[in-house]
């Protein structure tokens, strides 16, 4: 059980938030212009790292605020949060 | 008068298993991953293509990712044609292989039970026989009282919160030891000339013009004229090192053994709606796999909250189990894709195969996986139950969903 | 106006069962239902115009700090997100609260929403009453983390509510939950409370 | 009286007073309150406790505690439980119980016991309550921080009450942890796991030592989730066996235990003993034997210069043959004799010598108990001194203190303690003003000589019979026999020998094989390293994991405020996720086919009522909430007027559809969406997900208000009647009142939004009033519709009648694999708009095939009832598997209306097959089977205004 630190709430179990995938995709700006390719890489592929990786989490049984964090996903550690629409930050 | 002691009649491992090679400079083909899927298209390329110029690379020890942490279960019965082919082509082979190996892999066609627990489930259960039994797959339905003929220990009262509403029934699927299958598979490539190298991690793959012509590890550099890829959950890593991108995620799964107990479980049962996966192994000891984490994790570890829910969960189905004990629990890396649905076969890399992606369903397409990509490799050709598993699927929107279609996993 | 209409609560068919686990416990534990709240879920812009012209109407201010409550007048503002608060006031107020803070958050972007009947409070106090929700929150319920005038949204066992903790020296707390849930919630800690039980003498 | 010959007649930490009677395998025996099943046996001169798993052969109790490998017991009463320790069950009245092969038994009935969890949060958690433990608690709990120790025995004291040293302090610790205010005292609790960011698992037997007199209201056994800002783990060291010929007979026990047994339960476990050791400790457990009464024949002690603590023994009158080691042991049911043999420089020279002896005491080293640290993510590293595994890093806010970092010395252990808990606590900002004075003096420690690791005893033929795990019967010779086999690595050593895998997971065992095959293959045990550790640390029972998580309270149970009524009417319910919906309700002698056939003509030719609460209700407020549902939804929402309502369709990114509902303009800036009942929290949170990640700029706010309303649909042609007798003022009549609209009214008396939409192609209206008027609103239609036999009916025939329109279920009729287009609601797809989640997958080459699967009706024989998930073929006689199929029936029925059969179906190329014959496989037959336009029933749509 992660203890994932919501930028508004504090500290708290995993259990009352939702992974929402990998941060700074987003959605693009005209889809009819994309390959099919271009599309399908949007929709389907993700980075996988072992390490650290952005991500998007829910507090879904919070205070429902997406927000991003960086997580290492060798150990778990989750080393920065921030908010939606900032930008990655430099973590060690 | 002592009863006889379990674990007595099991049979005992061959004193030879593998030579421990230094690893050649070059080979015609080279696996990376000896895994169960590393060692099975070894195993095959001897078997059936006569290629025995092989390495396979494994960076610890042999079968010691998913192979050594899943819970052995072995069916065919997928919903999809794509998949009941594979699958069932890989239990056809699980008919044969104790016999082609001559090695005792406890393969025990105890028939598995997935139950449904709503009118959906048992909608999505019917639909699931009947596309099995028209593929050719061995399948029935069963009400509640004939799930309770073949496990009576399992809670089938009409007012628990999921009630056993029917199930699913595969006579034909079953348990297997994994370690002796992966054992017997490296045995036997071994014995054609393979060479297993142990403790060789690949750090590179060398691409020229298009082609893999080798890799790098850090044993030094070995040249190959093929290279395929079985690294299940550290797939995207290998393969992002030729530069081929893949929807890959992965993802810790969670099982868990109990003490060594009396029979009283007689086959497999899995209940998706609830995510219990039970059966009882040869020694006695009830062997359960949970649902995977939300969160992509290297860890091989899952959160404890996933354990507890799934004992509530097993609890209520199984109630005789409440005084069983949970002795090691421990967690594997799947690699799981959009469609929860493998990737198979050649990729933009000339002369670079791939077989990933098969998330809760490794194991048990083990033979099968082995027989296809072995074939693969030989003729640089897809296998024709591997086309629906292309990688291009994704693009064009031909998945082959398995998690979409409520079917069930593991 | 709807006054001759009978209500009936999420746990109105409780009432008695949760008295009883109250006696049962000898004080230990008190639960209760405490139907009808009026709820006005309200979102705007904290640092805006129209978080001060709520202040102004309401008599409290709508707080910024995360997870906590203010209360005053008779009503509750509990913080729900950064722009998200749930007001809380006495039974039968619902119309009266809506056009008060609808007519204070003017033409702003703002959200108003009567939720009086999506949530039903309940009451749990006594001197066990942080050990008993412990059975089921992973909050850290002592003092020094959750005083009185904290709140927060969250998991208490398989359900969502939101916890208060009752602005009193003595422990308590109230317990809002789905209308949906509260009949499971009440089995929830009714089972919960056995264990606090005095033993018969 | 039953005897207890080997009890004596002082001492221990039994109670007495209090004896109780046992039974085991079947003979009657007593014992005392503070007893272990295990003492206990000892005490009544029980050596032989069961057999081995594989090769039968007898064992006897070998540790004093929880990583015991031989003395394993089924606990027949009272409530069968299997595979539990003698050495950690306390004896209590009554307790039946027979020594294990192998294999537990369950209980073939429901365990009635109560079991629990709770959640605890600490600045220091202390893990073992030993000296290093004791130590860290009180200096952590003089700060004033939130200290919780756990301990997994009945008391604090760990290894001082095993060897009865500062029993003074020990007392006077407790007290002081027990007084104060922060500070939480958990005994009988094991912590059994270790996650991440310091959250650990601890399971405390409550109970169980009471035996038949445990309270029912109190969970016999409680989970504790302890989250913890700083850990110290003062978790001890297991002891470490020899492995020698014959290391396994009844009598052979691991030197600490036996000082266990003496200091705590006053037992001694044998009359005539040798000790076998590699170090010092185990001179302590002979000298204090002998002060009680038994003969110690000898210490083989296999180093050469065994130092201080041998010639103390020597000075007792113990005989020390130091560069001695044992070789062999006698005895059948029980041990006889010891065979010594002297060594020089690690080779066996001289004769061998027999020693008569019933008690054999081995000790070989320490392996400090780091299951903990490594579930907790810390490294090892392997001490050669010590022959043994210590602590490293360790990413977590952990910290190991005492024997569980490899300090051997008790005065260490408490000082090494002491400064992990004020340290812990310090990092938390908590300092002592009165820190903890380190004990009394006992006797200053004598210069130790240093231990030296003995895995194997050289020179020996019978390695087939020399043990590393004494559990699952894996000798020396086993490994040997492995590693010639090919195997390198310590994981395949112990797959292949299955050494380490058995209940105790290897406590005993798991460095003795780590050192016997770092030998054989000629490397270093560093080289080799240990398997992963994994939770839980000691078996935890499945019921205690589970806790109150069952029955009732297993998922929640989610109802409508109508649920009584439903009760009242009879209903039977159908589960929806986690909504108990009614399924039909059926009347007096009625099946369920009967039941729906009459509430189906209710709905289609009077008037019917139906709950439909359990619907998802979202509020949608903002000027820019139209734009945010133009994007969502597949068509346009924007042109919406204020008063209308429109049906909406959502797909997910991959063009598929996710879910559908209504959307009712409540004003220029509000909407109010409905969602299917299973996804209603799934379609907030895509809303959530899209306006907070994607379109923050977008001023849109999203309200959950699901359970805010009550709904209940109004179905019939005469339903109109019903609506206009309880709301006088409302305008009812259709130009008034259109299809698709909305009307704020009283309804009843009742504050009431109601809605012209219909699910059935009948005229109707779905009312919403506030939740806590539900029962109010269904009593007024009930009473008002009673003359005209108003009908309440279930989700089956809400199912029929849609189907007969042709509409679709998500998640019936669809399957995640479903586009808009597949289901003919090419309509309901906007060609205006630019964009929305979904559009660009349409275009893709497999989602835009016209050979995709696409929803029809198929007419069967009239008398048929396909059933639901039957597959369908192109030919009337099955060829050889596999079979092509050409699509599946989603929805079937019996239709009143239609006087016939019917069924919806997913088929390739299904729009255009219509007329065509299929063929349905259904129980061996083949069933002919018509494609049909999926709208069945008034295809004019004549029947919608009444």
């Amino acid at each position: 059980m992660l203890l994932i630190p919501c930028p508004w709430c504090g500290p708290r179990d995993e259990a009352e938030f939702g992974y929402g995938g990998q941060a700074h995709v987003p959605y693009p700006q005209d889809p009819a212009a994309l390959s099919d390719r271009e599309w399908a890489r949007y929709l389907f592929f993700r980075d996988n790292p072992k390490g650290p990786h952005a991500e998007r989490w829910c507090h879904s049984a919070g205070c429902r605020r997406w927000f991003n964090a960086v997580r290492n996903t060798a150990t778990n550690e989750v080393l920065a949060v921030y908010r939606v629409g900032e930008p990655r930050p430099v973590t060690g | 008068m002592s009863p006889r002691p379990p674990g007595a009649g099991l049979p005992e491992h061959p004193d030879r298993l593998w030579r421990n090679p230094d690893p050649k400079r070059r080979y015609e083909v080279v696996i990376v991953g000896g895994g169960g899927h590393g060692l099975a298209t070894a195993h095959y390329l001897a078997r059936d293509h006569g290629i025995t110029d092989v390495a396979v690379l494994e960076r610890g020890w042999l079968a010691g990712g998913n192979m050594a942490r899943n819970t052995t279960i072995i069916r065919s019965n997928y919903l999809w044609d794509a998949s009941a082919g594979i699958y069932e082509h890989a239990l056809k082979l699980w008919e044969g292989l104790e016999e082609e190996l001559d090695y005792p892999l406890l393969f025990s066609q105890r028939g598995v039970l997935n139950l449904a627990h709503s009118l959906q489930d048992v909608r999505d259960g019917m639909r699931r026989v009947e596309a099995n039994r028209l593929n050719g797959v061995d399948a029935q339905w069963l009400d509640p009282d004939q799930v309770r003929e073949v496990c009576p220990i399992i809670n089938t009262a009409p007012d628990t919160r999921h009630p056993v509403l029917g199930a699913t029934y595969q006579p034909r699927a079953g348990i297997a030891k994994h370690d002796h299958v992966a054992w017997g598979l490296a045995r036997s490539a071994d014995a054609a000339g393979i060479d297993l190298i142990q403790n060789c991690e690949v750090t590179g793959i060398e691409v020229r013009g298009g082609r893999a012509t080798g890799v790098r590890t850090s044993l030094g550099p070995i040249a190959a004229d093929r290279v395929a890829l079985c690294a299940a959950g550290h797939s995207s890593v290998l393969a992002a090192m030729a530069g081929v991108e893949l929807p890959l995620q992965s993802h810790p799964l969670q099982a868990l053994v109990s003490e060594l107990l009396e029979p009283v479980h007689p086959t497999v049962v899995m209940s998706n709606a609830v995510h219990v996966y039970v059966s009882q192994a040869h020694k006695g000891e009830l062997v359960m796999g949970a649902g995977i984490d939300a969160y992509p994790a290297y860890t091989q570890r899952g959160a404890f909250h996933i354990i507890a829910d799934q004992m509530a969960a097993a609890l209520e189905l199984f109630p005789v189990f409440a005084r069983a004990h949970v002795l090691r629990t421990w967690g594997g890396i799947v690699d799981v894709t959009p469609d929860a649905s493998p990737i198979i076969g050649r990729t933009p890399v000339d002369r670079l195969y791939l077989n990933c992606g098969w998330g809760t369903g490794g194991f048990k397409a083990t033979p099968g996986v082995g027989s296809v990509l072995a074939h693969t490799i030989a003729y640089d050709e897809p296998h024709p139950l591997a086309r629906p598993f292309h990688l291009d699927r994704f693009t064009t929107g031909a998945l082959v969903d398995e998690h979409g279609a409520a079917a069930v996993a593991h | 106006m709807v006054e001759h209409v009978e209500k009936h609560s999420p746990l109105g068919g409780f009432a008695a069962r949760l008295a009883a686990a109250t006696r049962a416990s000898g004080g230990a534990v008190r639960l209760a239902e405490l139907p009808f709240l009026t709820q006005v879920n309200v979102r705007l812009d904290a640092k805006g115009p129209a978080a001060d012209a709520v202040r102004l109407a309401l008599g409290i201010p709508l707080p910024v700090a995360p997870n906590t409550m203010v209360r005053g007048g008779g009503l509750a503002a509990l913080w729900l997100g950064p722009d998200e608060w749930l007001v809380v006031g006495p039974p039968g107020t619902a119309s009266g609260l809506e056009a008060r803070l609808r007519g204070a958050v003017g033409g702003t972007h703002a959200a108003v929403t009567d939720v009086s009947a999506q949530r039903t409070a309940l009451l749990v106090a006594g001197p066990r009453s942080r050990d008993l929700l412990a059975h089921g929150t992973s909050l850290d319920l002592h003092p020094r983390s959750f005083g009185p005038g904290r709140c927060a949204q969250t998991l208490l066992a398989r359900a969502q509510v939101v916890l208060a903790a009752r602005d009193e020296r003595r422990p308590g707390f109230w317990l809002l939950v789905r209308s949906s849930f509260a009949g499971y919630l009440a089995e929830w800690l009714l089972d919960a409370a056995v264990e606090y039980a005095e033993p018969p003498s | 009286m039953t005897a207890q010959p080997f009890r004596l007649p002082a001492g221990g930490r039994i109670r007495r007073d209090e004896p109780l009677s046992f039974r085991f395998d079947g003979i009657e025996y007593q014992g005392y309150r503070g007893d272990t099943l295990a003492s206990a046996l000892l005490a009544a001169g029980v050596r032989r406790t069961a057999r081995s798993v594989k090769l039968g052969r007898p064992r006897g109790v070998f540790t004093a505690g929880s990583a015991e490998p031989n003395a394993i017991v089924q606990i027949e009463a009272p409530f069968p439980e299997p595979m539990l320790t003698a050495t950690t069950v306390e004896l209590y009245d009554g307790l039946v119980a027979s020594g294990l092969p192998g294999q537990g038994r369950l209980a073939d009935e429901p365990d009635p016991a109560r079991y629990d969890a709770v959640h605890a949060h600490c600045d220091v958690l202390v893990v073992g309550g030993g000296p290093a433990g004791l130590a860290a608690a009180a200096a952590a709990a003089r700060t004033g921080a939130r200290v919780i120790l756990a301990d997994e025995q009945p008391e604090p004291g760990g290894s001082l009450l095993d060897t009865g040293e500062l029993p003074d302090w020990v007392a006077r610790t407790t007290a002081e942890l027990a007084a104060a205010a922060e500070t939480r005292v958990l005994s009988r609790t094991t912590v059994f796991g270790h996650y991440d960011d310091n959250h650990l698992l601890a399971v405390e037997r409550r109970t169980n030592h009471l035996g038949a007199q445990a309270p029912s209201h109190l969970s016999r056994e409680r989970i504790w989730r302890i989250r913890a800002r700083r850990v110290v783990l003062a978790t001890g060291a297991h002891e470490r066996p020899i492995a020698f010929a014959d290391n396994d007979r009844p009598g052979i026990m691991l030197a600490a235990a036996a000082r266990a047994y003496l200091h705590r339960y006053a037992v001694v476990a044998g009359r005539r003993a040798v000790v076998f050791t590699t170090g010092d400790s185990a001179y302590d457990a002979a000298l204090d034997l002998a002060a009680a009464g038994v003969d110690v024949a000898a210490v083989a002690d296999a180093r050469p210069r065994p130092g201080a603590a041998a010639e103390r023994a020597a000075r007792a009158g113990i005989e020390v043959l130091a560069g001695h080691a044992v070789i062999g042991t006698t005895g059948d049911r029980q041990l006889t004799g010891v065979t010594v043999r002297p060594l020089h420089d690690g080779e066996p020279t001289g004769p061998a010598a027999p020693i008569a002896a019933d008690l054999l005491l081995v000790s070989g080293g320490w392996n400090p108990a780091l299951h903990l640290f490594g579930q907790a993510g810390g490294q090892l590293r392997y001490d050669p001194g010590l022959g043994a595994f210590l602590p490293d890093g360790c990413r977590q806010a952990v910290r190991v203190a005492g024997a569980a970092r490899g300090v051997g010395e008790l005065p260490g252990c408490l000082a090494d303690g002491a400064e992990a808990g004020r340290r812990a606590a310090q990092d938390e900002g908590f300092t002592a003003a009165r820190p903890l004075p380190p004990p009394e003096a006992s006797a200053a420690p004598e210069p130790g000589a240093p231990s030296v690791p003995l895995w194997v005893v050289p020179g020996q033929d019978n390695l087939d019979r020399a043990f590393v795990d004494l559990q699952r019967d894996v000798t020396v010779a086993d490994l040997a026999r492995a590693s010639g086999a090919g195997l390198r690595s310590v994981e395949h050593l112990k797959r292949y020998t299955t050494a380490g895998t058995a209940h105790d997971q290897g406590k005993t065992s798991g460095v003795l094989t780590s050192g016997v095959a770092a030998r054989l293959l000629g490397v270093d045990p560093a080289e080799l390293g240990t398997t992963t550790f994994r939770p839980p640390y000691t078996p935890v029972a499945f019921a205690a994991l589970a806790g109150r998580n069952r029955g009732v309270l297993h998922d929640p149970v989610r109802v409508t405020a109508l649920h009584d009524r439903h009760l009242a009417h009879g209903a039977r319910f159908e589960n929806v996720g986690q909504w108990k919906r009614p399924w039909y309700y059926p009347r007096d002698g009625e099946d369920m086919a009967a039941a729906v056939a009459r509430e189906c003509r209710a709905a289609r030719e009077g008037v019917a009522m139906m709950d439909a609460g359990t619907l998802g209700k979202i509020d949608v407020q903002g000027p820019d909430a139209g734009v945010f549902l133009d994007r969502l939804y597949t068509n346009m929402m924007s042109t919406l007027r204020v008063g209308m309502i429109r049906y909406g369709v959502m797909c997910r990114a991959d063009g598929m559809v996710f879910d559908d509902g209504t959307v009712a303009r409540l004003a220029e800036d509000r909407f109010l969406l409905t969602t299917t009942t299973g996804n209603a929290a799934a379609v907030l949170d895509w809303l959530e997900e899209w306006s907070q990640t994607e379109w923050p700029e977008l001023r849109v706010h999203c309200t959950s208000v699901t359970d805010q309303w009550a709904t209940v649909a109004l179905v019939g042609p005469r339903s109109r009647e019903v609506l206009a007798a309880i709301a006088p003022q409302l305008a009812v009549g259709a130009p008034d009142f259109p299809f698709m609209a909305w009307r704020d009214a009283t309804v009843a008396g009742i504050p009431a939004r109601v809605c012209r939409i219909s699910f059935s192609g009948e005229l109707a209206y779905e009312i919403n009033v506030a939740s806590w008027y539900a029962t109010a609103l269904w009593e007024a239609l009930h009473t008002a519709g009673r003359p005209l036999g108003i009908t309440p009916y279930g989700t089956e025939t809400m199912h029929v009648l849609r189907a007969e329109k042709g509409y679709p279920i998500v998640g019936q009729d669809t399957d995640g694999t479903v586009t808009p287009q597949d289901l003919g609601m090419g309509w309901v797809v906007s060609k205006k708009k630019r964009d929305f989640v979904g559009k660009r997958s349409h275009s893709r080459a497999d989602t835009s095939r016209p050979d995709r699967k696409q929803l029809v009706a198929l007419l069967p024989p009239p008398d048929v009832l396909l059933p639901e998930g039957t597959q369908l073929i192109a030919t009337d006689r099955l060829a050889r598997p596999p079979v092509p199929m050409e699509g599946h029936v989603t929805s079937s029925y019996r239709s009143a209306a239609l006087g016939r059969t019917f069924a919806l179906a997913l088929v390739r190329s299904g729009r255009r097959r219509i007329g065509e014959r299929l063929y349905a496989p259904v129980g061996g037959e083949l069933v002919p089977v018509t494609v049909a336009d999926p709208v069945l029933y008034d295809p004019e749509g004549t029947r919608r205004d009444g």
